[in-house]
């Protein structure tokens, strides 16, 4: 247990900037043609690349043949891409073209992610013994109302980020699940705690879930059993980090491969 | 407790303990309550004119933690209360059967997450009573030095939520003030936040270091008067006393029925406290007062903690000056395996009695292992005190018995 | 040890109990057939020689062949805690007569035990399952309710079941309600 | 493809949107343009015939912009006043010392998803914020501001005042009820009873004013009350002060009154199930309430924009007249900026640590704060509204920190004592200070 030593983990796709990574990797792993792999992405004229809709890389398998044909995700990633190389946009001109329609936009969203990772309002819920130490990260000794995440807002259609402090058990499932289904987007899950990252002391126990993200996803896991205060702000800063570098583009959400019966 | 028509009393069936266990039982079975629904579900669950069902939680502000309450609504005033709980229940009791002695400590450490020391003293003395272990005496005041500090900082946040649930935001923050430095000084002796598993079979894990006791003499010197302060804020606040006052009384015949203890207990005059009554540890030897109080109020209850808080100051001072040298362990096996036999053992935590009874088979696992939890018991009073009061009234008698649903679910 | 109680206790519920009166450290444990809880319950709340006001822990015991449901009582007549065990309950179906007559505090410790291994209390207004949820069909700290990795510590039994489904037939209120009314026809 | 089409593809959503709207709003402002440039004649026409239409829309307007800056104040304020009250230090990351960061509160709400859930009333449950909002903002129109800078001078603005401040009681009904949700219900309901009792003794305790002031304009009662401090109506009507203060709290929802949204016991109140920019509505509305509040209380009590004590030493400066210099005033544009940025970079460049260019640049600046201090010393002296305007700001902002304080400081009091307080307190109360006056006025003008 990470005690003291405020240690992150944070999916590290979800932080490509640009993505670049992204926008290849599923293609090379996915045995498409040659033409596809070989699409230039030059990383310096960052118009072109920065106007690829990166799909969602956090909760996508990487196979692709997982999804029939037709269906969004990678496969229309493919499309997309073949589509782009036949249409000759990445010649000069047509760069310098959709680079100067998409200048805007690209910032605007820029802005607009500014605006949000400064004010990730918190839903005030805690299911456990990490909710006490949510608490003490909102009081004075180390107070996260610098950063803008505060007040705690009490109902979730007003709040941004979801800190699921404490062990989930299996009777709460349920509600945690609706409470993260009335947070509009856009919304952050963040995993307090060993419990929620992945059952903790408790994951033997026929009543709780091993790891929320078994039926949720989560944006940032805060290891430790409780993580100190200043593990959940390290780990909100690393929140603020990702809200920026996502640039606008959220990803469609899906939760893990195992979901409990009866959820 | 209003005793109007309209609302059930909850008092009936101990009313009038002459009843026939037999009668009980006929009437329970033989109304007419409908399959799967017990003869309570049917009185709540059935709305009379004008009345509406509010459901609060499992999660919702004033609920602490994950507590489900069904509120039985005419207007503003509360008809009935019906909590539903379970929302936490981590099997604690199961894995502590299948885990050893040792193992079984770090289990029971979460359920009273504000004041874990005591979740641990409970079963290691229960486990020291099977294995007739003799605990190093200055191991026994360094637990009683460090749980009175764990009470302190309990009491703290009690008092904050009291008043945060009553709408006051600065009293909380004032209070998580003391309780950080408490845990900041306790987790320099133990080496855990929170969830110090520092409890050990015949002993304490480890002795007071420089950092600890540096750390305690600076608090020490200021937290009666911090403490004065920052009650000085509520205790004068006419809002306050107006609300708390003459709110959730409870008497203290009902109070030994609802088998209440603790705080809660004490607050309506029954001087009940595991530390006298049934001594342990080395309290016989430690001078300190059981305040009690005679109002049995929210207000009352509130007061009480301040005192107590006053009087485990006083235990601190008392410990440092009595603390003797020696060891800290008893010399013991890594696997110990205890004679057949049943041990039952609880001390006075900061909500109530808190014990724990377990039954060895002479395997290194305890057999069975119950963990009996105040909060658990005192969650029952809400559904006692709230009916005919306000809604606003039912988040100040629940700040006031001050559950942990942590130890209400275990 | 009070031997003074264990000689009161002789001489108040001598036919009654089904075993010595053991006693070791500071408990006292008297055990009695789950049909006599009712008066012994009551005479030791109420008889002023004894006087057990306060109901310390009620809590149910698998013993893996029958059941057990413990009463944990204080007094101040005396320096012991005082164990009551009401014993030999059908492990198929526990029932017991319930305390909350007396203690009505006693209500969520039994359906805390109800919840937990299946034990009936006859005269619980409120019988229903207070942790797991409503449609949870096994009880939890029976012996034979086996945790996931419980194989890794027996590995003579192999890998075990989690959640069998152990309901006695007659374990909730509703085939309760049945049961007594056949009995009555 | 077409380029249009692989780029519309590869836009993200506030692309899109932008991509569609930017053209739009280019074609709007051409035909505006054209229209003014055609239209031009017959609609200065029109205006110029009914004035007073035009200065309530041109009011409003600038009402309508003036608030949310107001809200962002006030939130600031709150955010970094009661942090301090709790021993935090509140927002210091977003802009220097935080300042920044209610504005990014408010902007938030824009960016967030705004749905309506099932089962509400859509109408009505998308129109609550823009009454509540709408009818807190238009209680600022008959403000004075300043001597001549008010949105109207209505000779009945005291009716006006709370004709329409009683409007936002509507919208929080109408936001409780539609919104399909018990707490919402209770919220609104909770509103509504709370501020339908403290209407009454709010508007008696001004009726003592308006008899001293003999009149209902709001310009005309800030006028009886100037002089010096002395002439305060606080000192005449401390009961009505009282009075007008704690109901005014409980008007404005806010602490220890703030039922409506009680966190801990019904969620949000009745903006639980709002979201998005509708709460944003909501949000702003609270404070702005707060700031009406605060200036009512200054306009009636505390001499609006008058200032507590009179100038000691009058100066008169219409004898400077800048345009009697003729071509001298060319000549002092042209050059006096050259040589007041020269006069003041001397000393820099004489204390031997700048360089020449560094002494000039420092003295350029120097000079400019120089100048824009004479400036605003010189409107401060001159241009009454100046001065005015200074001193109402600081006596508002000054209760709203008392209210901010408040806030900070007080639990929650129950409704039943809340209603209790009301009508048995300060009902009788208000009625027993218009009884005094008005004899007094009686008995003095005979």
């Amino acid at each position: 247990m990470a005690q003291g030593r405020p240690h992150v983990a944070v999916n590290d796709r979800a932080l490509d900037p640009i993505g670049a990574n992204s926008a290849l990797d599923p293609v090379g792993g996915s045995g498409a043609p040659d033409g596809a792999t070989a699409l230039p992405v030059p990383a310096a004229s960052t118009d072109v690349v920065e106007a690829i809709v990166v799909p969602n890389t956090l909760w996508t398998p990487v196979d692709p043949a997982d999804y029939g044909p037709g269906t969004t995700g990678l496969n229309a990633e493919i499309e997309h891409l073949r589509e782009v190389e036949a249409s000759g946009v990445m010649s000069r001109d047509d760069a310098r073209w959709s680079g100067a329609l998409e200048i805007i936009p690209t910032k605007a969203d820029y802005v607009l992610d500014l605006i949000r990772a400064n004010s990730l309002w918190p839903l005030l819920s805690g299911l456990a013994c990490c909710a006490i130490e949510m608490m003490s990260t909102a009081t004075s000794r180390n107070d996260i109302d610098r950063w803008g995440m505060f007040p705690f807002r009490a109902s979730p259609r007003q709040a941004d980020v979801l800190i699921v402090a404490g062990t989930l058990t299996t009777k709460m499932a349920e509600p945690l699940l609706r409470l993260w289904e009335e947070i509009p987007e856009p919304k952050w899950c963040v995993a307090m705690g060993d419990c929620t990252c992945s059952g903790g002391r408790f994951k033997r126990s026929y009543s709780t879930v091993q790891g929320i993200d078994r039926i949720m996803p989560v944006d940032v896991y805060v290891p430790g059993c409780p993580p100190r205060p200043e593990g959940l702000i390290y780990g909100m800063m690393k929140l603020q980090k990702l809200v920026v570098d996502r640039r606008g583009h959220w990803p469609e959400r899906k939760i893990g491969p195992t979901v409990p019966a009866g959820l | 407790m209003t005793t109007d028509a309209r609302t059930p009393n909850p008092h009936a069936a101990l009313d009038d303990p002459s009843v026939l266990i037999e009668d009980v039982v006929r009437e329970s079975i033989v109304e007419a309550v409908p399959i799967g629904r017990t003869e309570r579900q049917a009185e709540f669950y059935t709305l009379r004119d004008g009345e509406m069902l509010l459901n609060m939680g499992p999660q919702h502000p004033s609920t602490h933690g994950v507590l489900r309450v069904v509120l039985k609504i005419d207007g503003e005033r509360v008809v009935d209360i019906d909590p539903v709980i379970g929302y936490l229940h981590r099997g604690v009791e199961k894995l502590c059967e299948n885990a050893d002695y040792h193992q079984a400590i770090c289990y029971t450490d979460p359920l009273e997450y504000v004041s874990s020391l005591f979740c641990e003293w409970a079963p290691v003395m229960a486990f020291e009573k099977l294995l007739d272990v003799e605990v190093p005496r200055r191991a026994e005041y360094i637990r009683v030095l460090s749980t009175e500090l764990n009470r302190v900082a309990s009491h703290a946040l009690t008092m904050g939520w009291f008043a945060l649930d009553l709408g006051g935001l600065t009293p909380v923050l004032y209070s998580f003030i003391e309780r950080d430095e408490i845990m900041e000084m306790l987790t320099a002796l133990t080496g855990q936040k929170l969830l110090f598993n520092y409890m050990r079979i015949g002993g304490v894990n480890g002795d007071l270091n420089h950092e600890f006791m540096s750390r305690l003499g600076d608090w020490m010197s200021r937290a009666a008067r911090h403490i004065e302060s920052n009650q000085g804020l509520l205790n004068e606040n006419e809002i306050l006393v107006r609300r708390a006052r003459g709110l959730g009384i409870l008497d203290p015949e009902t109070a030994l029925r609802m088998a209440v203890t603790g705080p809660n207990l004490r607050a309506s005059g029954v001087p009940f406290d595991v530390r006298r009554a049934h001594p342990y540890s080395v309290f016989p030897e430690l001078d300190f007062d059981i305040p009690t109080r005679q109002e049995g109020d929210c207000l009352a209850r509130y007061l009480l903690r301040i005192d107590e808080i006053k009087q485990s100051l006083r235990i601190i001072d008392r410990c440092l000056h009595q603390l003797p040298d020696g060891p800290v362990m008893a010399r013991l096996p890594r696997l110990v395996r205890p004679r057949p036999g049943r041990a039952f053992a609880a001390v006075e935590g900061p909500r109530g009695m808190y014990a724990a009874y377990v039954i060895s088979d002479g395997t290194d696992q305890p057999f069975r292992m119950r963990i009996h939890d105040p909060s658990f018991v005192h969650l029952q009073l809400v559904g006692l005190m709230t009916p005919g009061n306000l809604v606003a009234d039912t988040m100040a008698i629940m700040a006031s018995l001050d559950p942990v649903m942590g130890g209400v679910d275990k | 040890m009070d031997r003074a109680l264990r000689t009161r206790l002789e001489r108040r519920f001598g036919e009654r109990l089904t075993g010595p009166v053991r006693q070791r450290h500071d408990e006292t444990e008297i055990r009695i057939t789950a049909a006599d809880v009712t008066e012994v319950v009551r005479s030791l709340h109420d008889e002023p020689e004894l006087d057990f006001r306060l109901l310390a822990d009620l809590c149910g015991v698998d013993t893996g062949d029958r059941m057990q449901v413990v009463y944990h009582l204080w007094s101040a007549t005396t320096v012991d805690w005082l164990r009551v065990v009401a014993d030999g309950l059908d492990r198929e179906s526990p029932r017991v007569p319930s305390a909350t007559f007396l203690w009505k505090g006693a209500e969520w410790m039994e359906r805390e035990a109800y919840d937990m291994f299946g034990i009936v209390f006859e005269g619980n207004r409120d019988l229903r399952r207070i942790y797991m949820p409503d449609d949870y069909a096994s009880f939890p700290l029976r012996k034979d309710f086996h945790l996931a990795d419980d194989s890794s510590r027996s590995p003579g039994l192999g890998v075990r079941p989690m959640e069998e489904t152990l309901a006695p037939a007659d374990a909730t209120p509703a085939t309760l309600l049945r049961r007594s009314g056949a009995e009555r026809a | 493809m077409s380029v249009v089409g692989a780029s519309w593809q590869r836009m993200s959503l506030t692309g899109r949107i932008l991509a569609i709207a930017v053209p739009i709003l280019v074609a709007v402002a051409v035909l505006g343009l054209l229209g003014v440039v055609l239209a031009g004649p017959i609609v200065a026409a029109f205006l110029g015939d009914n004035v007073p239409l035009v200065r309530f829309a041109a009011a409003v307007g600038g009402i309508l912009v003036l608030t949310i800056p107001t809200a962002f104040i006030v939130i600031y304020m709150e955010l970094k006043v009661i942090a301090r009250m709790n021993l935090r230090i509140g927002p210091d990351r977003v802009g220097p010392f935080g300042t920044a960061m209610s504005v990014v509160h408010g902007l938030k709400f824009v960016g967030k998803e705004d749905f309506t859930p099932t089962g509400v009333d859509v109408q009505v449950f998308t129109m609550a914020p823009v009454v509540v909002f709408l009818a807190t903002v238009m209680t600022m129109v008959v403000i004075p501001f300043a001597p001549g800078l008010f949105g109207l001078d209505l000779n009945i603005g005291v009716l006006y005042l709370f004709a329409i401040s009683g409007l936002t009681v509507v919208g929080l009904l109408m936001g409780g009820w539609a919104s399909f949700n018990k707490y919402s219900l209770l919220g609104g309901l909770r509103a509504a009873a709370q501020m339908v009792s403290y209407e009454i003794p709010l508007t008696l305790s001004v009726v003592g004013v308006v008899l001293l002031a003999g009149t209902m304009s709001l310009n005309q009662i800030v006028l009886g009350q100037s002089g010096s401090f002395v002439d305060w109506y606080i000192w005449k009507q401390p009961l009505a002060f009282l009075i007008f203060f704690i109901a005014g709290t409980a008007e404005a929802n806010r602490s220890p009154f703030d039922f409506s949204e009680a966190d801990q016991e019904i969620v949000a109140g009745f903006a639980t199930e709002y979201s998005g920019m509708r709460f944003g509505f909501f949000f702003f509305a609270e404070y702005v309430n707060v700031f009406v509040m605060s200036a009512l209380i200054v306009t009636f009590f505390v001499g609006g924009w008058t200032a507590p004590i009179a100038w000691p030493w009058p100066v008169d400066l219409s004898a400077v007249d800048p345009l009697g210099l003729g071509v001298g005033l060319l000549l002092l544009i042209a050059i006096g900026p050259v040589v007041g940025t020269i006069v003041c970079a001397v000393p820099f460049w004489l204390a031997s640590r700048f360089s020449t260019l560094q002494a000039l640049v420092l003295g350029f600046v120097v000079f400019n704060v120089l100048a824009i201090l004479a400036v605003m010393g010189w409107a401060f002296i001159s241009f009454d509204w100046v001065v005015g305007l200074a001193w109402f700001f600081a006596k508002t902002y000054a209760f709203i920190f008392v209210f901010v304080w408040m806030r900070g400081s007080f639990p929650r009091v129950r409704i039943d004592q809340l209603m209790g307080l009301a009508w048995k307190w300060l009902l009788p109360a208000a009625l027993l200070n218009i009884f005094v006056t008005a004899s007094a006025v009686l008995i003095l003008n005979r």
